[in-house]
């Protein structure tokens, strides 16, 4: 088990592709954290880097204390769990789990105890002598699993790791992975460009664009108070409001509306300068009448959430939504009024919160 | 040679580089008393090509010659070397050994190879390798002055000859029965030939003349086919230094091929297919044929009752030969009313040979009398080069007997030169030509603006 | 933000270790791969590279076999490359290896190659065992039986096709010798195109098929909007590949030895005769310097075609 | 409906053409060695003996099998070898001029499979000291077939995923290893094929196994079929059609142990 720590890390590829972008980071001893982004940010590029797939072009990576930045994949000390398993299709599952114990020159006997019994752990006892070929999605990633935890590394890493499973093997596989995570307290990265499931799993998170790490902190942290208005555009199922402005006084002016400053950034700001006014859907409060300080349009859209449902609103030709419980959804073309929580809701100025 | 100099200079860092693998080096020494070690090599391997070749090499000569040795006090131990390939291979082999300074120490070669072997300077005249002894041979006195020419170039033997062969006129007397032809039957002219022909013809014979044409046969065209017609016209394809052209015994040979082919005498298709010489053996054997031009392999080879590729179980009655004549009597080559063409083996010494005199005895030990009687009986006898072994072993072969005493007086040989290859080919050319319908004249003279390119030029060529 | 960790003990890694990291999947490093490659080009070096260029060499001279020319063979520049190129018999030689190399390789081999693969793409058992097995074995038999056996089938009087087809004495090796040795080579070589394109056509997406056929396409026109541009790199990797060896197939001597009159003698089997058979071997040199020259024309041509729409 | 029954007619008949094209070239070779005096026409045999008898009792005919088998096996397996290290590194590393070098090594192969590459090629193995040796002609033939056989496979090579490697890489498996545990059996039936393809070409190979090894003994089965010509040329075709055969097993049998050993096709073998 052991701390990851990078500093200053940055990766050019030939031709002068900037992946990485002198990135620092901490991550201590047996955290569960989340490499987030969207495709191209460069997350599975950290995670290779890590790896020791990829060579860092500056900076330095750390595990447990010694610099690796020079030593090969393995020398590292790090498992990895790929994003299509890369479990061996000439291999039976026993042989696959065993695979790392046999580089380590483990006898034959011992191995296939081992991964006995990391496969039982991970129900696989029924299926230890089939094929990768023979088993399910599910099966598959278990077996990559089983194969990393039989190798007792001090970090695991994980490249999108649910991405190939169905959506409802997904959420299955998420509260596995990370009762797993906690029970064998391992020290893991994993890549992810779906922020929900990040939110769910990490203990903490860094959320990445175009090479840059554009915030770092615990879900709830990067949920309720995105750093920027590019983490407050990913993160959430529905993306935060975030909409132009200015300061009026001791208020806002969004939308042709007048709204109050919210808490926290009260105090920061000066009169008439230009600012985004961010805000959850889910931080609304809707109603059919008016009242101060909302948000007032008409209705454009409904959508079923389910449980509750989203409403757009046209509030003077700028999109507003709001999440409405269950049974009070407005009809389209009806007026409506969100009234966002001041305790919520957030200010950025040139794109980074106040 | 510069080729060779250019190369080793790499090879050597080849070999540096580690790929220097072993293989035993050749084998030296040969000091008084030591063991010698000699190896023979002939184009003849036991169970295909001349088994009974091999087997005479392996199982008669090299233990009677090793004994023979022993009883000197030398102890001599021979290999033979069997090779059982196309001629073409066979020699392009021994060049590339010959070249390297390898090779067996005693080998045969083609009679017409000994020109151009020897402007490569790939076998030497052998009063130079082995010394006076060379010269002194008692069998040179056995073996007939044409016979010796074979093995002569620049005026120096180079070799010994192995054994010669004639070209004859077989025909088959069944078939010339039906056409009311006489079974000693023996034309005088080509037109007799036509004629002969045009009988069998109506005769109903499918094929009535096989004189073979075209390049699909190869060296069998020159030798069975328009040589034989040239010297029948009263020409040669080199004479005294210079190649015939577009000479008149030339369009003379073409025309009778002409005659022939375009006559609907003979299948001008089996002269293009690339194994029209076996059919038309096989066709001879099956009576298609009634008359076939072919040497006295073909009687000794093909149609031998006992082991022939074409076996005729009563060849003896049925198949009747004669000897070609000339255009018209006394119209042949050197006046002569008959002619034929002879090829034969040569026997020589390698100059890369370590033991170059006992190699000459091995050589000579298979060119003795009594070696050569023990090769030829039962039933392969041969033309032998010499004489006295001529007169005995051949008394119960009425063919090789005619051949012996009738066709090689008036045989004539191939220029043993390093370009005839080429002229052959551009003859068989010739005769393709012609069979596929064009003009004598014109074939004639197609033949001689190709001769201009392979000599050099028309400045060697007779005008 | 980050959280603040007192700075590790740094374990400097020296220059060595660094240099000799890789980034390749395996980790080979160039080194390394030097060290995979090595044994290979050594062989292929010691074998290969330097005998051709020698061989590039000896068609400058006249080097022959036998006589005066094989002891002391003289340097003379162009003249074969001359000779050959004013040579009617070289060009005809070159004509006829067009039509052999577009005949049998290009539309022989790949056509029936193709189709061979296509009929059987999603069957199994008995009948595709048996059809590919045939054709594989026509491939891996040695040429010098399998050319017998050509011989044996297209034989004037005795052979199998004229008794099937009822015409015997039909002469097929010398009136049609080059449609002969074409339909040979076609026989002989499908295998190796019914492989990669089997191998390729099990790469193209179901899916995609599926949504041609169900936007109506037909079978002709999946195949060329779909399939087609799928296995397009298979394609020309295969034609180069075959018309390369094609090009250099000496076995068409096995079957008519270049007659009737050389109306197949194809460049390779030109070579034989004028290497082998007359013994000219700066002339034959320099005629396979100019295949050399044609080959590589035809692999820059296959190689353009396979950048040009990627 | 009828399409359908119209395109199944279609492709039956297609399927029985191929069969016909395929299968009747071959019927020749077994009849001929059973019937007593073969000629070129297929005939019902009357199934002798005689002829396996008259090659068994050849003095070269069995032996010369055993040193096709010799020089094939030994050249498949040494050009697998090489070609599969050569086009993996090829595939996997960037090597400046890479495609250049294969591309011209390639056509140069075409020069060394050509009659006049033969003084050279001897002349080397003169050299060398290579003559007279199955080694020598194994190492000669192999650097042939190189070219080719890297090419072909650096194109498998290229088609498998490289998360295999890289996941062995980071259980800390070195080079060598990840061929021979992942690499090797993932392309195994593309190794398998360019064995056959290799032991093919050289067990019908002639020329060079003529020259290079002057002791009969020595010589394969390819040039061994030659002394069933006679001295006039003509094919001895009792003895050739059942030589031929026997020559024609063994390479038969090799493809099939391969092909059911190791898979025999190109790329998608083994799919996950």
């Amino acid at each position: 088990m052991a701390a990851i720590e990078l500093r200053g890390l940055t990766k050019v590829y030939p031709g002068g592709v900037k992946a990485l972008d002198s990135l620092d980071l901490d991550i201590p001893d047996g955290e569960f954290f989340a490499l987030l982004g969207p495709s191209g940010c460069g997350k599975t590029t950290l995670l290779r880097t890590i790896a020791g797939l990829e060579t860092a072009t500056g900076g330095a990576v750390v595990i447990g204390e010694r610099d690796v930045t020079g030593v090969q994949p393995g020398g590292r000390d790090v498992a990895m769990v790929f994003q299509d398993y890369a479990l061996f299709p000439h291999m039976d599952v026993t042989d696959n789990i065993a695979y790392p114990l046999r580089i380590k020159k483990v006898a034959k006997g011992a191995r296939r105890e081992k991964a006995e019994e990391v496969g039982a752990r991970l129900g696989l006892d029924h299926l230890m002598d089939r094929r990768p070929g023979q088993l399910s999605g599910g099966q598959q990633q278990r077996v990559a699993l089983a194969r990393v935890m039989a190798t007792q590394a001090q970090a695991f890493l994980f490249d999108e790791p649910l991405s190939n499973l169905d959506a409802r093997l997904r959420l299955e596989a998420r509260t596995f992975l990370k009762k797993l995570q906690r029970e064998l307290g391992v020290t893991t990265v994993f890549v992810t460009h779906d922020q929900a499931e990040a939110l769910a799993m990490a203990d903490r998170m860094a959320v990445m664009e175009a090479g840059h790490i554009r915030q770092i902190g615990t879900p709830v942290e990067v949920f309720q108070r995105p750093a920027n208005t590019f983490v407050a555009g990913f993160i959430g199922s529905t993306p935060m409001n975030l909409l132009d402005g200015a300061v009026r006084g001791d208020t806002l002016e969004v939308a042709g509306c007048k709204v109050a400053v919210p808490i926290a950034a009260e105090g920061r700001l000066t009169d008439g300068e230009k600012i985004v006014y961010g805000v959850r859907p889910e931080y609304m409060a809707y109603s059919a009448g008016p009242a101060e300080g909302v948000l007032s349009g008409k209705v454009a859209i409904v959508e079923n959430l389910g449980a509750s449902h989203l409403v757009t609103l046209d509030v003077n030709d700028v999109l507003v939504q709001a999440v409405v419980p269950e049974g009070s959804e407005p009809a389209v073309g009806d007026d409506g009024h969100a009234l966002p929580r001041r305790d919520r809701a957030l200010v950025y100025r040139d794109g980074e919160l106040v | 040679m510069a080729v060779r100099k250019r190369s080793l200079g790499v090879v050597a860092v080849l070999a540096a580089a580690g790929l220097g693998l072993a293989a035993c080096g050749q084998s030296s020494g040969g000091g008084e008393g030591e063991a010698i070690e000699l190896t023979i090599t002939q184009n003849a391997i036991k169970g295909g090509k001349n088994a009974a070749g091999a087997t005479f090499i392996e199982d008669w000569v090299i233990p009677k010659f090793e004994a023979a040795q022993k009883a000197k006090g030398k102890d001599v131990t021979v290999k033979f070397v069997p090779s059982g390939v196309d001629d073409e291979q066979y020699k392009t082999k021994l060049s590339l050994d010959l070249k390297s300074g390898k090779g067996a120490d005693v080998m045969d070669i083609d009679g017409i190879w000994a020109g151009e072997f020897a402007e490569a300077g790939y076998i030497k005249p052998l009063s130079e390798l082995i010394g006076p002894e060379a010269d002194s041979w008692d069998g040179w006195s056995q073996i007939p002055e044409a016979v010796q020419g074979m093995a002569e170039f620049n005026g120096k033997k180079y070799a010994l000859p192995v054994g010669t062969d004639g070209r004859v006129l077989y025909f088959n007397k069944t078939l010339f029965q039906k056409a009311g032809l006489p079974a000693d039957w023996q034309p005088k002219s080509w037109q007799e030939i036509l004629d002969a022909g045009t009988k069998l013809k109506s005769a109903g014979v499918p094929v009535p003349i096989q004189i073979n044409a075209g390049t699909a046969m190869g060296e069998a065209t020159s030798m069975q086919g328009v040589l034989p017609l040239l010297a029948g016209a009263g020409g040669e394809v080199q004479q005294d230094g210079k190649w015939t052209g577009a000479s008149q015994p030339l369009k003379d040979a073409l025309g009778l091929y002409q005659k022939i082919y375009g006559g609907g005498l003979g299948d001008p298709k089996l002269q293009q297919e690339a194994k029209g010489r076996d059919k038309s053996f096989q066709q001879f054997a099956d009576g298609k044929v009634g008359i076939l031009m072919e040497g006295d392999y073909f009687w000794r080879g093909v149609v031998n009752p006992k082991d022939g590729v074409a076996k005729m179980a009563d060849r003896d009655q049925v198949v009747g030969y004669a000897m070609i004549p000339a255009m018209e009597p006394g119209k042949g080559v050197r006046g002569q009313d008959f002619v034929s063409m002879s090829g034969g083996a040569l026997r020589t010494v390698n100059p890369n040979s370590e033991h170059p005199k006992e190699a000459f005895e091995l050589l000579t030990f298979t060119l003795s009398p009594e070696a050569l009687k023990e090769e030829t009986k039962d039933g392969n006898v041969r033309v032998t080069p010499r004489t006295d072994v001529n007169k005995e072993i051949l008394a119960g072969e009425p063919l090789l007997t005619f051949i012996s005493e009738k066709v090689l007086p008036v045989t004539a040989y191939r220029p043993p030169v390093a370009v005839y290859p080429q002229v052959s080919v551009a003859l068989q050319e010739a005769t393709a030509a012609v069979v596929g319908g064009t003009a004598p004249d014109q074939a004639a003279a197609d033949y001689q603006k190709k001769l201009e390119g392979i000599v050099g030029g028309a400045g060697n060529i007779a005008s | 933000m980050a959280q603040a960790t007192s700075p590790p003990e740094v374990v400097k890694e020296d220059a060595r270790t660094r240099r000799g990291y890789s980034s390749d999947a395996a980790g080979l490093g160039s080194l390394r791969a030097g060290a995979f490659v090595a044994p290979a080009l050594l062989l292929i070096a010691a074998f290969l590279v330097f005998p051709a260029l020698w061989v590039l060499y000896l068609g400058l001279t006249n080097y022959r076999l036998t006589g005066a020319a094989a002891a002391e063979p003289e340097f003379v520049g162009l003249a074969n490359l001359l000779d050959a190129v004013f040579n009617p018999t070289f060009w005809n030689s070159t004509w006829l290896t067009v039509q052999f190399v577009l005949g049998s390789a290009v539309i022989g081999q790949v056509v029936l190659g193709f189709t061979i693969a296509w009929l059987l793409r999603d069957r199994a058992g008995p009948l595709k065992r048996l059809v590919e097995g045939l054709v594989i074995l026509a491939w891996i038999l040695p040429s010098a039986v399998v050319s017998f056996l050509w011989v044996a089938l297209l034989d004037r009087d005795g052979g199998t096709l004229n008794a099937l087809l009822g015409i015997p004495g039909f002469p097929w090796l010398l009136d049609h010798p080059m449609l002969s040795i074409i339909v040979f080579n076609t026989w002989r070589g499908t295998a190796f195109s019914m492989m990669l394109y089997g191998a390729a056509l099990g790469n193209v997406p179901p899916s995609h098929l599926e949504s041609a056929r169900l936007a109506g396409a037909s079978g002709w026109q999946q195949l060329r909007d779909v399939v087609f541009p799928h296995i397009r790199g298979h394609i020309l990797t295969n034609l180069l590949l075959i018309s390369l060896w094609t090009f250099n197939d000496f076995s068409p001597f096995l079957l008519t030895a270049g007659g009737p009159d050389g109306r197949s003698e194809v460049l390779a089997v030109h070579v034989y005769k004028v290497a082998l058979q007359s013994g000219e071997l700066g002339y034959g040199a320099a005629v396979s310097t100019i295949i050399l020259l044609i080959n590589l024309v035809v692999a820059v041509f296959y190689l353009r075609l396979l950048r040009s729409k990627k | 409906m009828t399409r359908f029954v119209l395109g199944r007619i279609g492709f039956c008949t297609l399927i029985a053409v191929l069969l016909a094209f395929f299968t009747i070239p071959l019927l020749w070779l077994v009849t001929a060695p059973f019937t007593s005096d073969p000629s070129y026409e297929v005939k019902v045999p009357d199934f002798t003996w005689d002829n396996f008898q008259a090659v068994v009792e050849h003095p070269y005919a069995l032996p010369s099998l055993y040193n096709s088998l010799v020089l094939s096996v030994g050249t498949a397996v040494l050009v697998v070898l090489l070609a599969a290290l050569a086009a993996y590194a090829l595939s996997r590393v960037r090597l400046p001029g890479r495609d250049a070098l294969l591309y011209a090594l390639l056509l140069l192969s075409s020069i060394i499979t050509g009659t006049a590459a033969m003084v050279p090629l001897f002349q080397l193995a003169v050299e060398l000291n290579l003559i007279d040796s199955h080694l020598g002609l194994i190492l000669i033939l192999t650097g042939g077939l190189l070219p080719a056989a890297i090419f072909m496979l650096k194109d498998f090579m290229d088609s498998t995923p490289k998360s295999y490697e890289e996941s062995a890489r980071v259980f800390g498996a070195s080079p060598l290893q990840i061929v021979r545990h992942v690499v090797v059996p993932l392309v195994r039936p593309g190794l398998a094929t360019i064995g056959v393809w290799a032991l093919a070409n050289v067990w019908g190979n002639f020329l060079m196994p003529y020259l290079l090894l002057s002791d009969v003994e020595k010589q394969p089965a390819a040039v061994i079929t030659y002394t069933l010509y006679t001295e006039g040329g003509q094919a001895n075709l009792s003895m050739l059609s059942t030589f031929g055969l026997l020559y024609s097993i063994p390479v038969v049998l090799m493809y099939l142990f391969v092909s059911k050993k190791y898979g025999f096709r190109f790329h998608g073998g083994i799919k996950r």
